[in-house]
């Protein structure tokens, strides 16, 4: 199934005034395949999305989609190439209920006027296939939302589009049980509806359950992009914790991630 | 001072009932902060001359703000004022007031203040271009018992957007402009204070005099203003030696003078003012048609307005006495302190 | 793993009135309390007022209190949208003088017809805006700098259109009735009547369509109660405002509803049908709440900002046409003095918020209200210029504190 | 489960000037601009004007520029601690004018002496303060509608206090002395050089000891480059200062440093002491950086609300003293007008948020500079009423872009 | 080692407005021992912690610490009892840097003035002893972290002070596979000190690798408190999903959440 990768960076790097956070990271993600991004705390994980989602400007650095070279400057540009994102810090807008934030730039209008009722029976619709079932009312504040919930709402935002690549940075982190459940198997159904998808997650379960691809950073630099079934489950972790793994990894480690 | 226990007073004896014989008397004062005079002084003596002749009265002050002014006519002409006695901001909503005054069948008067284009049955004033005159001719009368030469003047006028200082200034240009045209003075730094702010004009003063250290006399619009550049100058001792001008008598400004610091202030016996005002005021509550003495034309709309005029009197050292023989400053609140002196001096009494 | 109803969609069919009203109760108990506070403390004003003078309930008292507060009203509603994006513009009172001034230039001076001179005051604002709201947007200057800078300046500006403390008298019959005239009563009934029976057709039409779908409505009962409010409070209102008020009716007749109510009713519609149902009053909320959020929603957060000042200085513009009507004239303090501080505080007891986020435009008509009869009230009172700042001070306190304490239950639910 | 070094501890001992200048130029690059651009905006603004009037740059004019900008300084600091919480307080202004209108009361009509005055006005400050706290911080109010009900009722106090609008003289040469008078020069000599040796003790005590310790601290060369940068900038500035600036020297010598000088730099010492090195400055930060996180660490955020009202006010009793002093009297007007809005503005110039959490007592000193010299210079342009609103405004604008300008970098860094 | 429960809490209700989360909740945790509070997402677990924390104050029911009935008002109350939450949505100050979010409301002093030196050298020491290896300066302000340092400081300045209940709001949801044992571990050392803890984990197996007892919350009522070696991994699970598992559970489950 793997042609070229729908999106490719090449050399990016990253500083946040003295500190760089990224040096020199190449990564790509493949339509019909889930790519795993692993790494440690601070390894870099979400500054590389927001750097893909058009958040933060990288440094220097190569943006490829569909084989073609574009820049993206900020979010408005990513999300026109077809690329959605849950972020970390699920930036929701706490003033505003579910529904509105879950179409949020991108509201149904019905001539002028907010077609509501599409939205909110759309809105529920996806909600329902997420196994939320504390949510009182559609029309709740986010503010008021469980953290579960928040980051469901989130996850749900992102994936009523039709994309071409869905980013979810650590979309299960503060999901339940059955939740966790169900969005790995979102995520494996976006894939094999021809999406690429690229997961960040801590669990290493998770990560071998769905994924195709694993992508390690390690203190700011990309240590290895290798196919999940030619891997172990302890090798990503050395991957993760030291930056490599016999062959695998950076090959020069010194260690310095300022 | 004194005026709040009185005002306050007044509106809670049941309104209705009194004001059945002869009528309310609505007062509208503009503002408490470009002079003293209206809260001090204005609003003194209309209370005592309509208390006196038992007549209800409603004075209320719209402090500088026009809608607040349209806002009290409104709520006199509800409240079921007979006469309107009003100082205007402005010509413009001044005619607005009177022209809905009129159409509601309340007499009006202007007080100090012409409105252009307005209707009002009467108008009782002092001169303002008449005050600026008196200014100007004071400051020459000050610079020549100093035989300065070619003195520069810097001019320190009142706010920008209040028209009266626009007269003001009329008027003492009036005066000096032939002198600066001959060469005889010299045009020094001329600004003006906005909203006649002494803390500003202490400020825009003392940056007169560094721009133009040379300055000989200073002609502040109002005592406020003089006093502003009198603590300016005394920095630099030039106190006494740089004459400073001034209006409304205060009793700063007074002080000022008895000191040495001030050349000269204006004083309005606002008693005189008031008492006309208030007359013709009862009069037309009690629905006759009082004559009066003159008449000014409205230059807008060519109208002969009946009028009562009345002189500002200009005040040095020799005449302060006058303004407390008049009852407007009392001894005991000019002559504190080291003023005692000054005051024997100058014979107050 | 489990695929249990929603409670939500249990509810779905719950619709009754009574459940509703119940819901209601329990919103306001949990702290949402919309107008209930700002109306709560209008209520206390009004009965304070009426007991110590009568003069306050007069049909003529309350035709003033409209053309006394409108020019805030529609400032303060301008200044809504500023407000919502958590910026301020403490230029919009100067800018509305600004406007002013051009119309009475325009008019008076230059001799142009009303409606070019309402246009060119209008393109006035608009352009001020535009000024304003790129200088915040594009360059990053706090917006309380670059419009302190504006206050200076369109003082200055207006000065200089004035020339220099006099004024500018209008005489232009159309603008002077805009803030002096009344709407025929004949009129104003069959806009009543039209008006109450779009509004009942709208709300009929969208609970229907809802039902249709499947979604939970309002009820029928609630509807109706709804309906039935606007039109008995509308229908008093415009009942009185037909009463003769003139003091010696032979001479002159003075009865309608002033021509101002209909203009800020018509502003209040349109700015409420912009924040409410349309997607840029979305992002306008959404901007407000999290800037970021909406910037990675894709929101073009600097056209929300700048369209924000437009639309302030716009209203501007207009509340210096009725400033400028009211006062048949302008002058160098149209505008000036606490007409901002008021218009911001409208906003703010409203129940808009400064950080940004919430607030409505029915804010600015019920906090300029507030702000109305407190003045109005006051102005009857005969109190002496120190003694009425004190006190009105002091209302306007009494009046917040109300407010404050009846939304006190908002913060102990964990909902600020 | 390695336990490896952080780099943290790898780069403890790279202390090295070097490293630290190249750390600061990071800073600088990465958005951390610190009093920069104010002092940026404060060079550019100086050598426009010294070009235009070359009056500008006189030893007299320098001495002016304290006096002048003294009163919305202190202001402006006080104020900086209400603002650092994300509340306003409108009524500062005249509550200076009120703490004024006490002192001249006691001493003028009173009669009491000079420090039963000043005792009397800050007093009046606290009490102040611990009210609009209260009501802020206790009933829930939202600042700007207490402090727009103070800012009324403050001006009405005013109005009664200073009875109808007559000005109030001031004759006590200790008051008088405060803006008006000069620091011997010898004196100013001695306390600068105590001043900064205690200065370069006390940052070599703490980088000793945090040597100590073994943490990272400040090289010495850096500590000497600063200590010397000190006593470089405030040599000149004495120097210049101790300059004869009287225009008759024979009759009045006029030299040293004005009194206001040292007032200043004492209260900007003791609260950016009070900011940085204290819990309680650590709370306000805190508060406003996120009241529900200070909450849930046991900070008591109504006391901390109350504690910023409460020096705010007292900032502005000892601000409107020092205006009484230098206008001689003490009028209605005193705190009035623009006061407020440049103090505010002085501090957000300085780089203090509107929404809490950021802000320094240095600010100001920084912006409230940028005020007074924009004020300054404009006093010998000569411009018409008018023109100078424009111009004053444009000048704001500037200086305020300058500063935009070099900040825009932080916003690009994702840091705002 | 169980003696009672060294915080109790007995019929805790608590309404939102219109929405009841909690409905007659009791609770207790023991010294010594880790309780783990599991529960679905928007189960009530955060607004549990909430109430001991005195963040919001319950409708009804009674709170004993060590025994006495005592009465928290406020957040300072509870740790004036000695008890130290670690919240879900990590209440950390965005304009302060690490150190001064450590030791915020509690800052070391001497004499008036902060004493920065030894509160830099007492977070490095905590903080190292989390693994966070990425942190560039303690002088970082918080808002730079990323999603896992956030949590690594939330959790170091809540362990950092001596005292008797520690609750962690789902402490590992974003830390790395190191940091998590990390934290485990210290979970229980914390017990093992003598500290009452509180765990709250989507996680099963870190609940089982830790506990002690397991409380599950279902739809706001509490299903069952026990002892971990006691009920199976399968048996807690379904506690959460459903609310009762044979024997265990709440009795009569009508399901309704509001
Ligand atoms: N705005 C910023 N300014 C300075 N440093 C930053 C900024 N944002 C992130 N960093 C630093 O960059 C590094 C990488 O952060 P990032 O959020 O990308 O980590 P991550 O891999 O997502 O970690 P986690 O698993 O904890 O979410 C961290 O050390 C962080 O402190
Ligand atoms: N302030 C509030 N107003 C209204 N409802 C609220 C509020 N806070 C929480 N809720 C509701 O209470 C319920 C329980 O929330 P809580 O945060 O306690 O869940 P939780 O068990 O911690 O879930 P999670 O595992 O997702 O963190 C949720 O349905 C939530 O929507
Ligand atoms: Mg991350
Ligand atoms: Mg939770």
């Amino acid at each position: 199934m793997s042609q070229g990768p729908v999106l490719e960076l090449r050399g990016i790097n990253k500083s946040f005034g003295a500190v760089q956070v990224l040096h020199d990271v190449a990564f790509s993600a493949y339509s019909g395949e889930v790519t795993a991004l692993v790494g440690d705390n601070g390894a870099g994980k979400s500054t590389l999305v927001k750097c893909i989602g058009g958040i933060h400007p990288s440094d220097t650095g190569e943006y490829f989609f569909e084989g073609e070279k574009v820049h993206v400057g900020g979010p408005r540009d990513a999300a026109a190439l077809g690329v959605e994102i849950v972020y970390q810090d699920l930036a929701l807008c706490d003033n505003l209920d579910i529904v509105q934030n879950m179409f949020l730039g991108r509201e149904r209008k019905s001539g002028l006027v907010l077609d509501e009722a599409s939205m909110e029976e759309m809105a529920a619709k996806t909600l329902d296939g997420l196994s939320v079932r504390t949510v009182t009312s559609l029309r709740q504040h986010v503010s008021s939302l469980s953290g579960g919930q928040r980051q469901t709402v989130a996850i749900a935002k992102a994936v009523l589009w039709n994309s071409k690549v869905v980013i979810l940075d650590e979309p299960t982190a503060a999901l339940g049980v059955a939740q966790t459940a169900q969005v790995l198997e979102l995520v494996r159904r976006l894939a094999d509806n021809g999406l690429a998808v690229v997961l960040i997650s801590h669990n290493m379960n998770d990560v071998f359950a769905v994924s195709d691809r694993v992508a390690a950073l390690y203190l700011g630099r990309m240590a290895a992009q290798v196919k999940t079934s030619e891997v172990t489950h302890s090798q990503v972790v050395e991957l993760i914790t030291a930056g490599r793994s016999g062959e695998l990894g950076i090959k020069n480690d010194n260690g310095a991630a300022a | 001072g004194g005026d709040d226990g009185g005002t306050t007073a007044a509106p809670s004896g049941a309104p209705a009932a009194s004001g059945a014989s002869i009528g309310k008397i609505g007062v509208i004062l503009p503002d408490s902060k470009s002079s003293a005079r209206w809260e001090t002084a204005d609003r003194k003596y209309l209370k005592e001359a309509f208390d006196a002749a038992g007549v209800e009265s409603d004075i209320q002050n719209a402090q500088g703000d026009k809608t607040a002014f349209q806002t009290i006519a409104d709520q006199m002409i509800t409240n079921g004022a007979k006469v309107l006695v009003i100082v205007n901001l402005d010509s413009g909503t001044g005619k607005a007031v009177l022209d809905k005054a009129q159409s509601q069948g309340v007499a009006t008067i202007d007080y100090d203040r012409l409105t252009l284009g307005g209707s009002a049955s009467y108008y009782v004033s002092f001169d303002n271009e008449k005050v600026g005159q008196l200014q100007g001719e004071g400051l020459v009368k000050c610079l020549t018992d100093d035989k300065v030469e070619k003195p520069i003047i810097a001019e320190l006028n009142g706010s920008p957007t209040d028209n009266n200082a626009t007269l003001f200034k009329n008027g003492y240009d009036s005066v000096l402009q032939p002198k600066y045209d001959s060469g005889e003075y010299v045009k020094g730094p001329d600004d003006s204070v906005p909203d006649w702010d002494n803390a500003q004009a202490g400020t825009i003063f003392e940056q007169q005099l560094t721009q133009q250290p040379k300055i000989a006399g200073v002609l502040a619009a109002n005592d406020g203003l003089g006093n502003a550049a009198i603590a300016v100058l005394k920095k630099e001792k030039l106190n006494g030696k740089v004459p400073v001008t001034g209006q409304d008598a205060t009793v700063q400004g007074l002080q000022n003078i008895l000191a040495g610091d001030q050349c000269m202030t204006v004083y309005k016996a606002i008693k005189k003012e008031a008492d006309a005002a208030s007359q013709l005021a009862i009069a037309l509550a009690k629905g006759e048609k009082p004559a009066a003495p003159a008449s000014v034309k409205d230059p807008e709309s060519n109208r002969d307005v009946p009028s009562v005029l009345l002189d500002p009197q200009a005040i040095y050292f020799d005449n302060v006495k006058d303004v407390v023989t008049d009852g407007y400053v009392t001894k005991d609140e000019l002559c504190t302190g080291d003023f005692a002196a000054k005051c024997t001096e100058a014979g107050v009494s | 793993m489990t695929t249990e109803t929603l409670p939500e969609q249990q509810r779905r069919n719950d619709t009754s009135i009574t459940a509703y009203a119940g819901g209601y109760v329990d919103r306001v108990r949990g702290g949402e309390l919309g107008a209930l506070p700002a109306v709560f403390g209008l209520i206390v004003l009004c009965v304070i007022f009426s007991i110590l003078r009568p003069a306050f309930l007069t049909p003529g008292n309350f035709a003033n209190l409209f053309t006394q507060g409108a020019a805030v009203v529609v400032i303060a509603m301008g200044l809504i949208f500023v407000l919502l994006l958590g910026e301020i513009d403490l230029s919009a009172g100067y800018a509305s003088g600004v406007c002013a001034a051009v119309l009475a230039v325009s008019l008076t001076n230059q001799g142009y017809p009303w409606y070019v001179a309402v246009l060119a005051a209008m393109v006035t604002g608009v352009v001020i805006g535009v000024a304003l709201g790129s200088l915040v947007a594009k360059l990053g200057i706090p917006s309380f700098v670059v419009t302190l800078a504006a206050f200076l300046g369109f003082q200055g500006i207006l000065l200089l259109l004035v020339k220099g403390g006099t004024n500018i008298s209008i005489r232009d019959t159309t603008i002077l009735a805009i803030a002096n005239k009344n709407v025929p009563p004949i009129v104003s009934w069959i806009v009543l009547v039209v008006g109450v029976a779009v509004y009942a057709g709208i709300q009929l039409f969208r609970a229907r369509r809802r039902i249709g779908r499947g979604l939970k409505a309002d009820p029928f009962t609630l509807i109706a109660f709804r309906v039935l409010s606007l039109a008995v409070i509308s229908g008093v209102a415009v009942y009185v405002l037909n009463l003769e008020r003139s003091r010696n009716a032979l001479i002159v007749s003075l009865k309608g509803v002033p021509i101002v109510v209909p203009i800020i009713v018509v502003l209040l519609i349109v700015w409420t049908f912009v924040l409410r149902r349309t997607a840029y009053g979305r992002h306008i909320y959404a901007v407000g709440g999290n800037a970021e959020a909406s910037r990675r929603a894709g929101i073009n957060v600097d056209r929300i900002r700048i369209s924000a000042f437009v639309i302030c200085s716009f209203m501007a513009s207009i509340g210096g046409i009725i400033a400028a009507s009211r006062a048949n004239s302008v002058d160098p303090n149209t505008g000036g003095s606490d007409v901002l501080l008021f218009a911001v505080g409208a906003a703010v007891i409203g129940g808009t918020s400064l950080f940004g986020g919430k607030g409505r435009a029915l804010d600015a008509v019920l906090g300029g209200a507030v702000v109305a009869v407190i003045q109005n009230g006051m102005g009857l009172m005969g109190y002496s210029a120190g003694v009425k700042y004190v006190v009105t001070g002091s209302v306007l306190l009494l009046a917040a504190g109300v407010d404050a304490l009846s939304r006190r239950r908002a913060a102990s639910t964990g909902r600020r």
